[in-house]
């Protein structure tokens, strides 16, 4: 087990909550009408986005997906505007006009979530090749799902990181499905972290709802390329507690398969680990539970009040003035 | 039964079961089609998914896995081995779920699909269709939201067709299946749920044929896809005011039936085209340059265009609603065009 | 010095050299347009490949091979990068070797690079330019041939420059590096030999601006890239049966001078249109249907278009030449439209 | 070695040596100006598309590269529409419309040269799927470059045909540049084939100048794809002796690097292979050297000889009656 300060493992656990809470809250907000559009949820996935966001700070920068909540969260974006996104109101991180699949905030290095699948690969060598040419220790981190590695920018992605030598770590989130298909349907190998050797990159497969495990290996892949010796694959197996997207009946999986969610719960295993070895206290996770409920409710209450955008802002911000 | 009314999404459905019934060589393939269940659930799950918008549903229970496929999110692949085996005896079906995806695989459609006929001298065909969702108004942002159908337009060697009733639905899905070309068939989201009157056995609705949705003598209104219900709403409407328009619904944008538009055009003297796909080098603009070209001496005004603006589709919900071009806009373009 | 003479393709290699001095965040990459052989031969090899036309040549030389970057053939993954490096902080400049190569990468061109701004409410901003050959006339054939820049036009986000002299092409690649915006810079691979007049030190020529290319009263001609020249081949012959025409050159297609159009045909009232693109949905179109809607009055006869035919390019060389609009087809056109 | 009828030794023999005629005189007649446009010649690397399709049957298919006169003539196409192809004229095998780049030949199962790199991947899997949903035992091979392989579409076709075990072989001719990029600056693993274990199918690299290590290597990986049992990857390397296209001034090959081509010659060493072992005599491959010589000469008469197509074919040939 990594070494991970009293202050991080508060604040992994705090991240996580948030990401539970704010998704669980956006169900019930998709459910009763005020989330319009698309929405796909991260519950259960909590401690990916959070193990590899632990070793970031706010100048190094992620791409995201369509399932982009959680790695908001644990990149710092502020869930004020990230809710009010969500419901397309002005003070939303994009001014309403991206939603919950165009989620973004660059000045934390959340360059955003993205409606095209694989569509992260090449962006994130974008970032990686401006640290490199600039010469700064920036890091990137790509999210992408097991169906996303079936995409030709992955690939492409890949191979140009590695003979770059980007400082770019490469998340699969294996959630074992693409929407209704299985990953051992659509993927040729049973662990998408066994293509690295096809890149000639490190490759590592980790319990995704470890966070122990997840920290861990981040923690190595976050190292090599800050010290310029390129990129990871990394694959974090986990699942999704809710539907591909809101509304997805899940007639795709099996009540087997659903009744282990529970036992695999990242949240619950990381509180039980941290307070079994007094680490931390419950009444100080409890504390943060309590505040997590409390923040998220605010942050609906506030994209509530907030106002629409203006009709004039849709002919806005098509492009930057020279 | 010839009152039957369905869906739009239950007559592609049954548009692509009656196909698939006639001829053993017409497969079905995209992400989810079988709805990834029949994989690892007994093959009878009847709540496996259709697509995303289960207009697929049930047609891998009745021809099975070997025809009707889901495939990896690899459009690129598996849009291109609809090309290799429409060139090789099948006629595929591919779903590309959204159109917004076409950057991922265009070169496998334009390149290879639309062209492989031409640069083989007349020695190959493509029979193949590719069924794709379009439009704004489903809260889906900029990248799920696009018509971009004037992009297909613009490169030779592919047909399109843009239904916009149950029953052409139905019809133009059957024509484009039993075209020996590349058919690109737009879904639009927003009309999935709409009904209409759709006969139950095979019928075709020829590609390249418009049809006058409404007839009329003060002005051609051409609207394509879903703008031809908010054509006719307009119609309604200017009706009352003495307004009296012809709605030319072309069906086909490829290959696009130039007659009946010029036809109405020299009849009515007056033209307004209405499409929701971003004005720039669209169908709306072609349109309108064609009746510049060709029927320059009929017009009495300049035409107009009622398209969305030229930008993303914004996804916050009144930003997106005010995008997309309207009953009352397209009635006012109508107004300044005959007065 | 004012007077010097330099080809088309010496006019973009200094373009891109003079920013890249200027600017240590623009940076350059593509397909061997560092020459490969810098990787295992000694760095200061002369004879190295600049790209397939030698466009950059020299130009690892001089920046080295952290900013003149060789790419794998990785079309997504390298023009994809721009867009990510151009959105943290650098100014890529990404060749796309060809314009027909765009079906491989178009996701990262405009779903991506064209609209992250508008979906990141402004919160972004994209300065990159990606360098692209165009045109017919290399017996390149159907996939090696295009123009497609209608394409790009039709998709919001992107800007869009079709330099036609050298001195346009190193004024307008210039302004692109400088904007704030993607930019699609289209090279005319039939028109890298060409020469003319370029001034030796930085200079822009702005993007939006058309120019004119020939003043004239009898018929506004607007001729996009290659063809401007063959319009003033065009004017030549028409000046001798007493026909004046207006050569109006874009220059850039997004934005388009609107303004400058819409003038020229207020004052000829006529028009025609040449371009080397396919027809449907093109350029060509667009600004036939503006000059229509924005016009009408002004027009004296119907406007006329002078393109490629709406089929892909074939190989065989008298196919390809007479596949290309001409100065003959342009001198008939204007006749018939001042007839 | 693996056994060889004579009849078949006499064939490989044929093809490669008219291979190697016709682009020693495509390069000539490119020189004279006879042949416009873009032309890759693939002397060099005949052993690879020989030692191929010497298992397939008019049946099967293949799809090509930009680099695919090769292909045409091991596949069995007919040298006068060939070469009347690569004039542009009215008797080619696509009428003159489509060139070097897109000769093909559809009745031979010749699913055409490409100019877009990677493109042959998707169009594989294809004539590989209608093979499976019609149940015959046709088999596709898609040869593509070590170039391609760092196109999107060579990733997605290799996983789509492992998943549906289509009856597709995958043959990298890695001749170690893509133009004039080295394939270990591009690639970010040494053998290609190594990418194989990415998509659970056998992989093999082979000395693609060596026929029978070809021939031996591409029997098995034919059979198991007519038995149903899926692609396999098989990488051949070798050189090529012409530049990328012709007007290429290989300013990227070492001296040292072109001297060792002729020791390597495919031609040569097969030659000496079986007449050393006394297989067939030196006077039989004397008279197809003889025989070639005269084809290709032939050929390129009979192309000088056609006509031009009608400029009315422009507008030919762009839809299918329906
Ligand atoms: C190029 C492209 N193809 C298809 C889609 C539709 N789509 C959205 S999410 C999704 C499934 C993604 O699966 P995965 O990568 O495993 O991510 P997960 O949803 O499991 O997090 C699909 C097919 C898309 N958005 N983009
Ligand atoms: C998508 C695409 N990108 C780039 C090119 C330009 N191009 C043509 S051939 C070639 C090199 C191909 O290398 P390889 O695959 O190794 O084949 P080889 O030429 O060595 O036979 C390139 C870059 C192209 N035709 N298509
Ligand atoms: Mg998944
Ligand atoms: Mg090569």
């Amino acid at each position: 087990m990594a070494e991970i300060s009293k202050d991080k493992l508060l604040w992994i656990y705090e991240r996580m909550r948030l990401i539970r809470d704010f998704e669980n809250q956006a169900a019930a907000l998709f459910a009763a009408g005020k989330i319009p559009g698309f929405v796909h949820l991260y519950a259960g996935e909590e401690a990916i986005a959070v193990g590899l966001c632990a070793h970031l700070t706010d100048r190094d920068f992620i791409t995201s997906t369509h399932r982009g909540h959680g790695h908001c969260i644990a990149k710092g974006v502020d869930l004020n505007p990230m809710t009010a996104e969500l419901f397309g109101k002005a003070t939303g991180s994009c001014k309403g006009k991206g939603g919950s699949m165009h989620i973004a905030d660059v000045d934390k290095g959340m360059l955003g979530a993205n409606g095209i699948v694989g569509a992260g690969g090449p962006l994130a060598c974008g970032s990686g090749l401006m640290a490199k040419v600039k010469g700064t220790d920036q890091v990137t981190i790509c999210f992408f799902g097991d169906g996303a590695s079936e995409q030709g920018t992955m690939h492409e992605a890949m191979n140009l990181a590695s003979i770059w030598k980007l400082p770019v770590i490469f998340v699969c989130e294996n959630n074992g499905y693409a929407q209704s298909t299985p990953a051992h349907y659509h993927a040729s190998v049973k662990d998408i972290a066994d293509r690295a050797t096809a890149y000639s990159m490190p490759g590592f497969t980790v319990d995704g709802t470890d966070l122990f495990a997840v920290y861990e290996a981040a923690g190595e892949a976050v190292a090599r390329a800050r010290r310029g010796e390129g990129p990871t694959l990394l694959e974090c197996k986990s699942f999704r507690y809710y539907g591909h997207f809101e509304g997805d009946n899940l007639s795709y999986k099996t009540v087997e398969e659903k009744a282990k969610y529970e036992e695999r719960d990242a949240i619950r295993k990381f509180r039980e680990r941290i307070t079994e070895r007094g680490l931390v206290s419950a009444a100080e996770l409890d504390a943060i539970d309590a505040k997590s409920a409390q923040v998220v409710k605010e942050a609906a209450a506030f994209a509530e009040a907030s106002p629409y955008p203006a009709l004039s802002e849709i002919l806005t911000d098509v492009y930057a003035d020279a | 039964m010839t009152n039957r009314i369905i869906t739009f999404r239950e007559a592609i459905n049954e548009g692509m079961r009656l196909e698939m019934r006639r001829d053993p060589t017409v497969i079905l393939m995209g992400e989810d089609v079988a709805g990834g269940a029949a994989t690892h659930l007994e093959e009878a799950n009847d709540e496996a998914w259709g697509g995303d918008l289960g207009v697929t549903k049930g047609l891998v229970r009745e021809f099975g896995r070997k025809r009707v496929m889901d495939t990896p999110i690899s459009e690129s692949a598996f849009i291109g081995a609809a090309v290799g085996a429409a060139s090789t005896g099948l006629r595929p079906i591919a779903e590309l779920m959204f159109v917004g995806f076409l950057g991922v695989c265009l070169d496998q459609i334009y390149n290879q699909g639309g062209k492989l006929r031409y640069m083989f001298g007349g020695k190959a065909k493509v029979p193949m269709v590719i069924r794709t969702l379009i439009g704004a108004g489903f809260r889906a942002a900029a990248q799920h939201s696009q018509c971009l159908y004037s992009v297909f337009a613009h490169l030779p060697g592919l047909k399109a067709v843009v239904p916009s009733t149950p029953y052409n639905a139905k019809g133009l899905l059957a024509a484009a299946v039993r075209d020996d070309n590349p058919v690109i068939y737009f879904e639009h989201i927003a009309m999935l749920d709409n009904t209409g009157e759709v006969p139950e056995g095979e019928y075709v609705v020829p590609l390249g044929k418009a049809e006058i949705a409404r007839p009329g003598k003060d002005a051609t209104v051409v609207a394509i896809g879903r703008m031809r219900g908010f054509a006719l709403q307009a119609a309604e409407e200017l009706a009352k005011g003495g307004i009296d328009i012809e709605v030319v619904d072309p069906q086909s944008i490829v290959p696009l039936d130039e007659d009946a538009i010029l036809s109405s055009v020299k009849k009515t003297h007056r033209l307004v085209v209405v499409d929701e796909d971003n004005p720039v080098c669209s169908m709306a603009s072609e349109i309108v340059s064609l009746a510049a070209r060709e029927a320059f001496g009929y017009l009495d005004a300049a035409p107009k265009m009622v398209t969305a603006p030229n930008t993303p589709v914004p996804f916050s919900p009144p930003l997106e609603d005010d995008y997309i071009p309207s009953p009352a806009k397209i009635a006012a373009a109508v107004k300044a065009v005959v007065s």
